[in-house]
């Protein structure tokens, strides 16, 4: 959009919904936008859906949460300059009485088991189904786990919600099943007694879920407003934006959403997270290979 | 068989019909007359247990009829909409209606039908769309739908209305048939010569009142001047009026002026009864200051009373007794004197 | 870009000549579904249009006010409202429907209530009313005259329950709140249409709603077909 | 002014109109008889450009009438419909609608309203929803709504059915004034004898063609047997028929037996034409198998030609010169015989 | 868990009586784009429903059938067609249009056009032939007598409008494809009831709903006294 530099600018932000759901990003406006001319418009859709806007030009950036396609967005010269922005983990979440004898165990250990159990007649597992950065990172569990997906969901067993984060929450404490959620999510819903669902697994490297920025390429699409998008990520990286992310959700749920990630990258105070974090959402060693980098903004020092 | 007592109907805060006492006998032939807006429609419409009186109450066969039990009466009783509406389908559908209605036999249905059809004389049509009939038609399939039903109570809202002339004679012999095996028959109609011919009893409705009942001869010979400013079909005259020295003298057309006691100036309608002209083969000098002079073009004889249509310019009708009209020898062709008095001449 | 519509149509057509397995499975459920839910509804819809349009009660203009309202009935607040009575715990929990194509059906039938009993009662109220006096002076009992002047308005009937199913085969809310477009099980058309969006599979999405408007488009021949048989 | 040439008219598949070739002149008043179905007002519908002639054409003023001009037509043209239509909102409204479409003054628009209306009666009911009305109010508001606008060419179908007498009475009247103002008018009745004396020329259609036309006396008197089985109105009888040595027997009712060269036995419709009956003082011995003994009871002057009406157990029309009328002194009341032969019976 | 709905309806009350300014500001937006997208469609859909209901040209029941089939339309399909138009890279993407509230108003009032156009169309359909031949006889032109018919039904015309209007605001696929649910932007209150469901704020959703009905209600109470003075 050209606007006179004195108008505030629309930096049209692409998000999955799990993220805004949360409602930390209401936050993170209000927050920008009193320091910012730029007015900020998100536009909260699927993973898939998202990334269709960026490359169709209709957004400016996008808030993802899905590596690979992350990377493959980058590599279609459709996106530019990511940078992580937070991270939490993922959770194995079921019924508390825990009919496959899951809990605590590492996550790969709590498929395998749940599985066996599953093909008993014991458990039901929901699966997003929906291609959603949820859904990759389940689809990776399984993979690892040593299942084939495609197979998997042929079973009985294995139910396809096609829904989003919520929904299929909501789905699994009606079939009494397992799933896999983001802690967001998860955390609002059980909150407001929607699931009675508990976390069964919820740490370990395996479940750590990545969340970045990356800007749309401004050769693959001119129009977009490239530097208002910099000018965002840059805030999230901040300080402010990162205080911003750790105590969004303190207040009502008793722990943070969203964990920092900056400092813990640059200064090394957690190595084993940040090790997970290099080998889960870096690329090459690096957050954002140097052919994906564009312009001098002190993004990457 | 069925009586209204007392019976009003409002609509809208319009009076359709005040304080209605009536008793239809079994069997009769009761004809309504009544100008436009009178009540006739309205009058049918409770007879037939459509409407619920406002007022008053209606009794069938001694029960009251009241929105509870009105089906039953609406069983034995059906009425012939002034404006015929038709139902989807064709002609034969809409005849086997009520029959259908009432779960008689296919074939039964259809030999009824067809008696009717041919009553009506639209056995032709019976398989058209009821949508694309011509007015008369639509008509006769109306009253074929009423027929078939071979209700007690008939009531018929102008059954002969655009009718053409050969099915108005049939419907009229319809209803003698049936008032002959016992149906009860109410009609309302603006067709006179209908009415005097068909009915054994007349009503005249006015403003939603009866005004007048009685046998057609009573009401349309002697005629009341209720009747007589209903039918307008005779001495009946329009006028413009100039008062001189307290005597109105009214140019009726036709170079005819005629002398009334009124004091009216301006337009005016009058009416001279057709009892009150004396007829003379030379002329009278007396004090009635009207004195025509015409000739006879129709006689008619209604066995002791005779009427005689004289032009004198406009048309007088004149009733004598058969025997002054033998003892005059009149006859058609003939000159004759009229004359009646300034006061026989009524302001309308 | 617009060519996403026409590699969309070109799917569609694919699909539909490949007679690709999971599609026939979508489509005759929602047919099924959406078909159900129509017949349903207008078992009570019919008759209570038939009321509100004919009757001559206090409050009528009220009661119609209310569907005419109801017409702006959100299918998501409905599929909530809905999902709150049919979960675990709430009132009608123990039939355990909830994520069944049972409950979708019935929430379905829910959602065009309104359309049916709003378009009947408003065409009822246009045929001459003159119809029913003739009915009834025909012999016909109150329910039987308000048949016949249903009978002479079966085009606006027709129109109100093929709306309504249409209505209800490209609503969203409802088979997502109560389905949960579960696959194999409650996915049908929208919902596939609107999770094939969200991926971004766009043409994917487009080629759905092809075979959607097809499907729909045949109901609507068959029944202006069969309406000429009547 | 207007002109039909080889005008068909089909509905689907029905032929409404066949073949009409029809000139109606500036002023005049046509009327158009006919049975149900006859076509009339199809008729109507065209001349009024409502609807286009599945074959032939009409020339208004000498152009061509098509779908492209046909509004010019129906701006000088307008039809009152044999079942009145009215639009939502008073009766003033309806009256009015015409008005407003030809973007007339408010003033002289309520000027004329006003003046429709009394012309018509309806003066009082002219802030009543249309709805409401009565079948007559609602014929008159449709009558009202068309004289209104001031046509050249005014069609009316059925114009008076559903009207009171006083009602009929005035329409009459505005026809007849309307035409010497030189408004042309054709109108569509059953009213007999409204068209025999409002109408300059008349027109017998049957199955959609033009079967007779000419003046209303010539028609009447002189009637052609399609006029005549039409009309019905004289000498039309239905009975029981027998044959007996090549003579048909006829019981016609009232005691009346007519014997008739007819070989159909049953029932049948039989016409004795009034011209072909002798009336005589004595009993006639001749080779005529008809001889009938009444009374007279009416007696008609038609200029030249007198009609009698005689009652012989059914009632018998005769016509005979007013020569022979005064030659026999012939009077009501009087008994005289009626002769005719049997090859005068005519089988319908 | 029904609870949540009497919550809802309480939050509800709390939230107008509050005159919440967020609500009031999603509310009005809601009101204006729906309102201006029904007056929009209304300008080109009644004449085409004049055009079908009472044309008599050939192909007539194909093309009533065309919109009775678009009424089957789901509201994503729609909203991701129009999104690939109005999308900077679709043919129409230079207007810069997409997640404005202008797009809206034109993606509800082509979504309602069907609505509107059958309706109508059978409305004039029902209404007594003669109507229109009165007219032409008492000199109307062609386009009055159809005004004359549409006059004569009103009622059926005000309903298809007030009809497409509660459609148009209760439906969620357009205002979300291309208006974006962007807060203080293009957010409205179907939106935002998805939104807030979601987020599992199902009391507040409820709330938006009830505000949602409130709304409708009104407006159809409105425009029924409206109609009285017609
Ligand atoms: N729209 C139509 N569709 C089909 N048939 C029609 C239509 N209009 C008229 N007809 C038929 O054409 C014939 C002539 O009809 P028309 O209305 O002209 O008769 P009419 O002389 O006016 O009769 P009536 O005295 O009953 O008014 C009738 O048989 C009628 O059924
Ligand atoms: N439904 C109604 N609503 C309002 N007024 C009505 C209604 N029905 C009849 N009226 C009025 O009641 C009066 C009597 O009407 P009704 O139809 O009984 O008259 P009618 O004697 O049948 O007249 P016509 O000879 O014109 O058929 C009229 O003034 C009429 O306008
Ligand atoms: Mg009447
Ligand atoms: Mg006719």
């Amino acid at each position: 959009q050209s606007m006179g530099p004195n108008e505030p600018h629309n930096l049209v932000v692409s998000t999955t919904t799990s993220l805004y759901d949360t409602g930390v990003l209401d936050q993170i406006e209000e927050a920008f936008e009193a320091k910012n001319q730029i007015d900020l418009y998100f536009i909260s859709v699927g993973t898939g859906l998202a990334i269709t806007h960026a490359q169709r030009g209709d957004a400016d950036m996008i808030l993802v949460h899905a590596p690979s396609r992350e990377l493959a967005f980058m590599e279609d010269g459709y996106g530019v300059n990511r940078k992580i922005i937070a991270f939490n983990y993922f959770a194995i979440v079921g019924p508390g009485d825990d009919p496959a004898g899951i809990r605590e165990k590492s996550p790969l250990e709590a498929l395998e088991i749940l599985v066996g159990k599953a093909r008993g007649g014991d458990a039901i597992w929901v699966s997003r189904g929906d291609d959603s950065g949820t859904h990759t990172k389940e689809k990776g569990l399984w993979a690892q786990a040593g299942f084939e997906v495609s197979a998997l969901r042929e079973e009985d067993w294995y139910r396809e919600a096609g829904s989003g984060m919520g929904k299929t929450l909501q789905i699994a404490e009606e079939y009494e099943a397992y799933t896999l959620t983001d802690m967001g999510t998860y955390l609002k819903y059980s909150e407001e007694g929607l699931v009675t669902l508990e976390v069964l697994v919820g740490a370990g490297e395996e479940l750590i879920n990545i969340y970045s920025a990356i800007a749309v390429n401004p050769d693959s699409n001119p129009d977009a407003d490239f530097d208002a998008a910099i000018t965002f990520i840059e805030y999230l990286v901040s300080d402010e934006g990162q205080t911003i992310l750790r105590e969004y959700g303190v207040d009502i749920y008793g722990r943070s959403l969203f964990n920092p990630v900056v400092e813990l990258l640059k200064t090394g105070s957690d190595p084993t997270t940040a090790e997970w974090i290099e080998a889960a959402g870096f690329f090459d060693g690096t957050e954002c290979p140097q052919e994906y980098r564009k312009g001098e903004y002190g993004l990457y020092n | 068989m069925i009586e209204l007592a007392g019976v009003s109907k409002i609509y809208n805060g319009i009076e359709a019909l005040k304080n209605i006492n009536l008793k239809v006998e079994r069997g009769e032939i009761l004809t309504i007359l009544g100008p436009n807006g009178s009540g006739k429609t309205t009058l049918l419409k409770i007879l037939g247990a459509l409407e619920m009186p406002t007022e008053g109450f209606i009794l069938s066969n001694g029960v009251r009829v009241d929105e509870g039990n009105a089906e039953e009466t609406r069983r034995t009783t059906t009425l012939v909409f002034q404006r015929a509406v038709l139902l989807r389908g064709t002609v034969r559908d809409n005849v086997a209606y009520g029959l259908r209605i009432r779960n008689l036999a296919g074939p039964e249905i259809e030999k009824r039908v067809k008696a009717a059809l041919s009553l009506v004389g639209l056995e032709d049509l019976a398989d058209r769309p009821s949508k694309g009939l011509s007015g008369g038609e639509q008509q006769r399939c109306s009253l074929a739908r009423a027929l078939v039903l071979e209700c007690n109570l008939l009531l018929l809202d102008e059954p002969t209305a655009n009718l053409d002339p050969e099915s108005m004679i049939i419907i009229k012999q319809v209803i003698k048939r049936l008032s002959e095996r016992g149906v009860t028959i109410v009609l309302a109609t603006h067709d006179l010569k209908q009415a005097q011919e068909l009915s054994e009893r007349i009503l005249l409705l006015d403003g939603g009142e009866i005004v007048e009942s009685g046998r057609p001869d009573d009401l349309f010979l002697g005629q009341s001047s209720d009747m007589a400013r209903f039918t307008r079909s005779e001495n009946f005259f329009s006028g413009e009026s100039r008062v001189l020295e307290g005597v109105a003298r009214i140019n009726i057309g036709g170079g005819v002026e005629i002398h009334g006691a009124l004091s009216r100036g301006g337009p005016v309608n009058i009416h001279v009864r057709p009892e009150d002209i004396i007829v003379s083969n030379e002329r009278i000098v007396s004090s009635a200051r009207n004195n025509l002079l015409g000739s006879i073009f129709r006689i008619e004889d209604h066995n002791s009373i005779i009427r005689i249509k004289v032009d004198v310019g406009v048309v007088f009708t004149v009733q004598i007794t058969r025997r002054s009209f033998e003892e005059m020898g009149l006859n058609v062709g003939q000159e004759v004197y009229l004359t009646f008095k300034a006061s026989s001449v009524m302001l309308l | 870009m617009v060519s996403a519509i026409l590699e969309g149509l070109v799917k569609a057509l694919e699909l539909i000549a490949s007679g690709d397995p999971t599609l026939v499975d979508i489509t005759l459920r929602s047919l099924a579904i959406s078909g159900l839910a129509t017949i349903l509804a207008s078992c009570w819809s019919i008759p209570l249009g038939v009321f509100i349009g004919l009757g001559k009660f206090r409050g009528r203009s009220l009661f119609k006010g209310l569907f005419n309202v109801l017409l702006g009935l959100p299918t998501v607040t409905l599929g909530l409202v809905l999902y709150l009575v049919f979960s675990r715990s709430g009132p009608l929990g123990f039939l355990q429907l909830l994520y069944t194509p049972s409950v979708i059906v019935i929430g379905q039938a829910i959602l065009i209530t309104p359309v049916i009993v709003s378009f009947v009662a408003n065409t009822l109220e246009a045929v001459d009313p003159e119809i029913r006096s003739l009915a009834l002076t025909l012999g016909a009992s109150e329910v039987r005259a308000s048949l016949t002047v249903l009978n002479e308005s079966l085009n606006g009937v027709l129109l109100a329950v093929t709306a309504s199913f249409n209505r209800a085969i490209a609503e969203l809310g409802v088979a997502l709140m109560l389905g949960g477009n579960i696959r194999g099980a409650t996915r049908v058309l929208t919902t596939t249409i609107a999770l094939e969006t969200n991926r971004g599979q766009i043409a994917l999405g487009i080629a759905m709603a092809v075979v959607l408007l097809s499907i729909v488009g045949l109901v609507n021949i068959l029944v202006s077909q069969a309406r000429r048989w009547i």
